[in-house]
């Protein structure tokens, strides 16, 4: 496959109460083999899916969280959260877990893969992408 | 009576239709993507307080510990339980109306 | 106290599955009957026992069939909202024509009687849904 | 079963977006052999199940809205619909099914079964049941 | 760019969120529950129908017939498409963006 | 133009199955090639031949597996979204030690790199669910 095109997964689901964010990552991940150009977005309820600290050992669920720490090896480092979406939620860019990646092209440089963006921001995002997948 | 609703009030009307129906006197349990009602500094937070007076407001512990929520970032006086606590309240109220 | 439940929701899809279970889990430690587990809607899907989940995640079907044999709990499921989904017993794959089932242990098929008569019976019906 | 309880079913969602109607309607129909006390109540979305002229030749759907109509024949009698969700919706009561059932107390009259009552009666009519399903 | 929100305004944010990032130009159908979203005289109508002038929305005919609701009853402005108008929006458009 | 679709809901629990044929059934007919039909999440409870729905209804499975044979259409239930909700075809089943297998025909179960390579194959993408 010769092609590449912008695949943007738009995740609007907070964890654990339905499927969608565990299942989506999951395509994230499988994804990331494809060598395409790949985003994440977070909207609405999805940036519950980011929040620090998630522990589900009393309610027996599969705390999945820490895959997304395994996005940056996966290439996968661009992960845009929408700030409005933060503040109605009564969160902020502190409560999110740290996720980094390296930068082959920079000497292994960490850096930060969530990027705090406006509505207006990830406006022209989704507009800038061939392929959008809803979770 | 115990009320309880299991989605977030970000996303879906059914914690705002609860409260409206509730009445003075009621337990509310919040459970599952409920529980992010509970969170202070929400733009939901200061409506949600506001009932506290009237109907008492609990969150499921292992649903907010799932969530990564510390008891700390409550709205103040929301208390927390388990499902022990969730049986003891279903069982304390002569019936249960959930909210799906 | 005697409790009746209705889980409304498929496993893994929605967490009310999870949370009826471990609501019934403590109401049984506790000391109270659950008399019926009546499963509706997409509920029915608890009930195959041809889910394969991850290793490492819950076995919701399993945990399920374990909970009945330890408390010996009546696990029903709706039929009218089995045959919409493809869940089977031995009889109803006869009755439609069907080349096998794929009940777990532990539940049985039966109709939305079951339901009211729980209502009915019971002290305190609780409903788990999406 | 020498006990009579009340029972109330409470529909809260619209028809055809998914199954919760339809299948909630199929408990009513059936729960009518059992003679208890039995009402409905149509709140939020749910007062869109009992919208008149549903017609669903074009998207191959199960038209299940005559199957309301049969509820009186079944001694279901008593469906109230929130005035509040019906005015937030831009409905009124003529934009509901004329439903009705016979009074085999009053001479067979022919009785409206649908009645429009506000939040705080509905709050106290929740407050009455002894078994509240949700649908 | 098409965007389609299936959900009732009533019931879930979908068709607020997607209004939020919809930008000028842009078509909206609504599908499934979505179109409660196009009748008048609801508390959501104005909010809609303000946007008409910068968003082309459709609303699905079949989903509008199965739920009762005659064109007359709808938001002036919002034009009525059948599945091959689907098509030809999902195609006319050079992507389709779901409100799910 | 070359559409692929996604289709995230069960039959009958969501109306996203019926939108998702309807739109496929009328792309087809407009001569637009459908690439693929990628069921995810719920969605891949439209591939079960164990279901019978109401004889005065629609019979969603056996709708979508006439559209593949009509139209050579390439229905891909996701192996992981399967494993969870007990949908198998003789393969998996025999992989995971299961007694049986319910996939309809004119279904395959494969990996979610078909999902993308869906994205990348075609001109668009269209997501129905719930």
């Amino acid at each position: 496959m010769s092609e590449t095109k912008k695949f943007m997964y738009v995740n609007r689901h907070a964890p654990y109460g339905t499927v969608y964010a565990l299942e989506g990552l999951e395509v994230v991940l499988i994804g990331a083999a494809f060598e395409q150009d790949v985003s994440m977005a977070f909207i609405g309820d999805g940036v519950f899916q980011l929040k620090q600290g998630q522990d589900t050992a009393d309610s027996d669920m599969k705390n999945f969280s820490p895959a997304y720490r395994a996005l940056g090896d996966y290439e996968v480092n661009c992960l845009y959260v929408e700030r409005e979406s933060l503040e109605e939620r009564g969160l902020n860019e502190d409560d999110l877990m740290p996720l980094t990646w390296e930068d082959e092209d920079d000497d292994w440089a960490e850096k930060k893969s969530i990027h705090i963006v406006s509505r207006a921001q990830l406006s022209d995002l989704l507009e800038e992408q061939d392929v959008i997948l809803n979770f | 009576m115990l009320h309880t609703v299991n989605k977030s009030p970000h996303d879906s009307s059914s914690l705002r239709t609860c409260l409206s129906l509730a009445k003075p006197g009621s337990d509310l349990l919040l459970i599952e993507d409920g529980v992010y009602g509970a969170l202070s500094g929400s733009i939901h937070s200061d409506t949600i307080a506001e009932r506290l007076n009237s109907v008492t407001i609990y969150a499921l512990g292992p649903d907010l510990k799932a969530r990564g929520i510390s008891e700390d970032r409550l709205i103040s006086g929301i208390k927390v339980t388990g499902y022990d606590g969730f049986v003891e309240l279903a069982s304390g109220n002569d019936k249960v109306q959930s909210w799906l | 106290m005697k409790f009746s439940v209705m889980v409304n929701e498929g496993p893994y899809t929605h967490q009310a599955a999870d949370t009826a279970y471990h609501f019934i889990d403590a109401a049984l430690r506790a000391g109270h009957e659950v008399f019926r587990v009546f499963f509706y809607h997409d509920g029915v899907n608890n009930g195959t026992r041809m889910t394969t989940p991850p290793q490492d995640d819950r076995n919701i079907v399993n945990r399920w069939s374990a909970l009945a044999v330890e408390y010996d709990l009546d696990l029903v499921l709706c039929v009218a909202a089995a045959q919409r989904r493809g869940i089977l017993d031995a009889d109803e794959a006869k009755r439609n024509g069907k080349d096998g089932d794929n009940i777990a242990p532990g539940f049985r098929i039966s109709g939305l009687g079951q339901l009211i008569e729980a209502g009915i019976q019971s002290d305190r019906v609780v409903v788990f849904g999406g």
